[in-house]
């Protein structure tokens, strides 16, 4: 088999394969490395990081529903200066790229972890402006095209880094965001993040979450997403990151034919931690079945009927 | 290099029901059974593709030799719904064993006392167990609390120390919780308390504990996601600043299930 | 058992209970009717209808997708006077509320629906002014504020009947287009429709659907309804009917806890035509072994944790 | 009154695989037993709660007295895979009889062809034994085409008259498909077609029926959600505007499977 088959570039920066964790959901890869080969893995994208320790909402943070989850876990996080100390080097015994995933309440906030991260050995950044479980910032950023390039225009200019902007789907048009990150500077997509919802305990009329609303994600939202990569690589011509809901091969590589280069896998993890090497395995087995010189080659390559 | 932990398929030696809604699950899972620690728990998945998320179950017993887990649980949901209909030679999957477990250590030369509530009773068998086989404490007893006099799994505990039971329509043992019985007969200075069981009870043992100045465990429950620590789904709030998370926030599945009763914040 | 327990009002029409059909699930009931009795139906919300008959997309026009699905019929209708002729006749021969859903590219052509339903026994109208499968008009009416204020206001100038107001979820904030609904005079409101999505056959690199994109429903947007609904009850006062995933009568209690004063189901007939009558019988028994005297006690009661 | 229709729960006999990836089941459904006819098709539901949507299913054998109903279908994704793992006094629930069925009244005095194609040969089978048990017709021709030389259930076709196999690849019968089959023996003006195979080659007898003047039906396959005609997602298009639609849309699940060949656009 072609060694490279599954090789991609993004903004320049070179992936063994189109396979990354989802931010949030892999930590920084300590707990599942007992699980999964890391060095097997296009990219580990961390969880959320900000300037200062955050500690996140209060619980329960998490409820299933069908075919997928909320969560709510608020961006807990032990703030940059342990990241750096210690997820970092953690990261840099494997060989994979590392993304890091920022966020913060103000655009001052994320400039500080841009700003720490300027001289870090990480391969990009992925700007969460969509965690709509931060009731100060994030979601105003993500919401509004006005505040999506400026703030992205901001971080380019202090990232030394190439720039992932994070897009929530929660919004009328998901290519006016885009458009504007792209306008902003913006190197690559990350997209979607969780769609918001609730849900009720009807025995204890309670919300389930302590926070009330939370982020769907999972299978459930896999047709939305879709959707959305499909609008975003009609509207930019940055590549797109595409996640949401996906369990398996096919499901990356709808994403794929829809206008991504690469996929990140999240809630699917929490099912079965081998799901990423698995999507290797069955797209390396679609790309030769396919008789694909490489797998960029179906990225957006999906036909009318 | 030592192979990667991973989702274990498991085989259904028998199921039955002990009491009404509980179920005893032998499950035969080789892996898992060889590196589970009293306390520690497994995550099991439902058949359903619609329930994506694995339920928490305390390993109840441990059979190293037989290669298999024992899993007592009350029905309370769609998921344990699903696995109450489990039979001999079904298949489910899970990954385990998840969490820290009972400090045994702790107990050396001491006199263990194990209080469970309810379904968390289950994992204070194991416990009694193996702190019995090794020898290392001086003394077990269990104060065990039911909803009635149906004290499933009773019987078992009498085999390591007394056991004395509580129920809240005092149909059999003290009337009343595990508390009732503690505040009747103190455990002294030399004791260990090994705790599991609603939060209710684990908070009123928790300030018992601290009047009484005794070293005291608890195991915790909260919502999990990942099960492993990864998620930050189910932490607990800590009285110190913990080192993971920098924040006073351990991670339930992996910084517990079972915590120094002083070091939460219930 | 008080018989009156499950009675509701919605602008001032009553129903027997809140448990309702969703628009186009279910036509106009005549091949429902063959697996249950629509006198146990809070009321029967037909099929869109236009002022001329509607071709709707081309095949396929329904996918599966995980606890969903996703469909662009494209408002396939007979047109008003067949619906006059036939649908509205047969409903009456059954002791339900009749509540007509209609549709149109242009203010006009539902101007013309609403105006034929004048005289015509039917109790409610259910302007859809979200349908995502309908280029031309739909999808911009329910997306814009001053375009939803503008048409209500027209519809509720012409109408006879109580109007309610069908709202799209794919809105970055839902209140606010329920607000216009309100300002311009709606009875009432319907949420959520559909959730646009995608799905793509990656063995063929096809669009699965003819219509490319079509409205996710079913339970996986369970947890999307039920923020929205919760949401839109603490922006406006007019009464709330909640749909989106409902299967169980957990669901449909979730919604009222939202904040709906009733509740349909769509997608979960599909699984189960015998699923709205199971709502029924659970609402009954979650009512008395919670002590309700009516069901409308719980409309918006959930509390926080 | 009428009892109403109802999701039924049917308990599978037997099953067994009849050719590569080729299911033959059989259940026992009595209620939907009594109510079918050849040509309709049942609704199955999978026991995955994340699939909601159920499975169109010929019925290619009744069985009034046992109640029972056989089903033919191929492996073509996760559903069918889970129906294939069914044994024998497991349950799985469906709704039927649906659609309308072949017209066999049609076929009154005259020769009948039944053309099959693939997973459209089983459909035939019951209207094979029907219009044969009933006298109604003058003779009964088979015209199965396959993808190669296992000619699953032809032999079962051989009780009710001569059968003409087509393969593919040539390794049994004539090469080629079932029209290579027809353009040697071309029915004469006293035949009626009945037709289920995919869409390609109905296109193809259709314009074949068209040129040679013969009265032909066709059974349509198209994606369903409700599967009893409220949703409007399965239609076909027709020459005419239909009654039901005032548009040129039939509805597949119940103004079919079963059309006339002039009334349907392909
Ligand atoms: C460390 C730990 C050990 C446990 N040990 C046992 C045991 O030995 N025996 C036993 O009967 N129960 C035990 N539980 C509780 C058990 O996990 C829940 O009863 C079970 O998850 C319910 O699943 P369900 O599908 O029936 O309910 P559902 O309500 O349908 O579950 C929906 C979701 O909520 C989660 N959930 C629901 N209740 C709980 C709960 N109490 N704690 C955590 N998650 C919950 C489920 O895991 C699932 O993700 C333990 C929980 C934890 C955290
Ligand atoms: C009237 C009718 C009669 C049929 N009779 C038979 C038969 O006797 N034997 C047989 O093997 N097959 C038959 N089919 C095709 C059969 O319905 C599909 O193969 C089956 O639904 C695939 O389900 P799946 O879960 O395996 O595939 P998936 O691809 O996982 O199904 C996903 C969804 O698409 C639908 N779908 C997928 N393929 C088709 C298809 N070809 N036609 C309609 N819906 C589809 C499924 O029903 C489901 O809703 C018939 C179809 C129709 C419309
Ligand atoms: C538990 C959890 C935590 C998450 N935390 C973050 C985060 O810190 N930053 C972020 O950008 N996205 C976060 N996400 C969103 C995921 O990265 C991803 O965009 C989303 O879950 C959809 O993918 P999935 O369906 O594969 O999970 C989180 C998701 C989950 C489930
Ligand atoms: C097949 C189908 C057809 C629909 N047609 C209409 C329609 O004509 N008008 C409308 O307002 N909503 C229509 N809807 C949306 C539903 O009424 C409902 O808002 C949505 O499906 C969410 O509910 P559910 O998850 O219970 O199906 C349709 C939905 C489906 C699945
Ligand atoms: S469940 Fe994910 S950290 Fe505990
Ligand atoms: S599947 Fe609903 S009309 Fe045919």
């Amino acid at each position: 088999m072609n060694k490279d088959i599954l090789s991609i570039n993004i903004a320049g920066v070179e992936f063994r394969n189109p396979v990354m964790t989802a931010s949030g959901t892999f930590g920084s890869g300590m707990e599942y490395s007992e699980y999964i080969d890391l060095n097997a893995l296009g990219a580990v994208v961390t969880k959320g990081v900000a300037d200062v320790p955050w500690e996140g909402n209060a619980v329960p943070r998490v409820a299933e529903t069908p075919s997928g989850m909320l969560n709510a876990i608020g961006l807990q996080n032990p703030g940059i200066d342990t990241f750096i100390e210690r997820d970092i080097p953690f990261l840099k015994q494997f060989d994979t790229k590392i993304i890091v995933n920022v966020c913060g309440h103000t655009e001052e906030e994320y400039l500080r972890v841009v700003e720490r991260l300027k001289d870090q050995p990480v391969d990009m950044l992925e700007i969460n402006i969509s965690c709509p479980n931060v009731r100060e910032g994030g979601i105003s950023f993500g919401q509004d095209p006005h505040g999506v390039e400026s703030i992205t225009r901001k971080i380019k200019e202090t990232a030394s880094q190439p720039v992932i902007m994070k897009l929530s789907p929660n919004v009328t048009d998901i290519t006016e965001i885009a458009r504007a990150a792209e306008a902003g500077g913006a190197d690559a997509l990350s997209l979607i993040n969780t769609i918001t919802g609730m849900k009720i305990d009807v025995r204890t009329r309670r919300f389930l979450l302590a926070n009330r609303t939370g982020g769907l994600s999972g299978p459930a939202i896999h047709p939305v997403a879709v959707r959305m990569v499909w609008q975003c690589a009609q509207a930019v011509r940055i590549p797109i990151i595409g996640m949401g809901g996906v369990q398996s091969a096919e499901d990356a590589l709808e994403l794929m034919l829809a206008g991504a280069s690469a996929v990140a896998v999240g809630t699917a993890l929490f099912a079965d931690p081998a799901v990423p090497l698995k999507i290797v395995k069955g797209m390396e087995a679609y790309a030769e079945e396919q008789g694909l010189v490489n797998i960029s080659e179906i990225t957006g390559a999906v036909k009318e009927r | 290099m030592k192979d990667k932990k991973r989702r274990l398929t498991a085989a259904v030696v028998e199921q039955k029901e002990i009491a009404s809604g509980i179920f005893d699950l032998c499950l035969h899972v080789p892996e898992a059974a060889a590196e589970a620690h009293p306390g520690q728990f497994a995550d099991l998945f439902c058949r359903d593709g619609s329930r994506l998320l694995p339920r928490p179950i305390s390993i109840a017993g441990i059979d190293r030799e037989k290669g298999t887990l024992r899993l007592v649980y009350r029905i309370s949901g769609a998921g344990t719904a699903a696995f109450s209909g489990l039979h001999s030679g079904e298949a489910i999957d899970l990954i385990g064993p998840l969490g820290n477990g009972y400090p045994l250590d702790e107990a050396r030369g001491r006199k263990v006392w194990l209080i469970g509530g309810g379904i968390g009773i289950p994992p204070l068998l194991e416990t009694a167990k193996e702190l019995s086989q090794s020898g290392v404490c001086s003394k077990i007893t269990s104060v065990l609390g039911y909803r009635d006099k149906n004290l499933f799994l009773a019987d078992e505990f009498e085999a390591f120390g007394e056991v004395l039971p509580a129920t809240e329509d005092g149909s059999a043992g003290t009337k009343g919780t595990v508390l009732d019985v503690l505040k009747r007969c103190i455990p002294d200075q030399d004791s260990i308390l090994f705790a599991c069981g609603p939060t209710p009870m684990l908070r009123a043992l928790q300030t018992f504990a601290a009047e009484q100045d005794l070293s005291c465990w608890l195991s915790l429950e909260e919502r999990m996601a990942c099960g492993i620590g990864a998620c930050l789904a189910c932490v607990c709030r800590t009285s110190e600043t913990d080192d993971h998370s920098k924040v006073k926030n351990a991670r339930v599945c992996k910084d517990g299930p079972v915590f120094r009763a002083e070091d939460v914040v219930l």
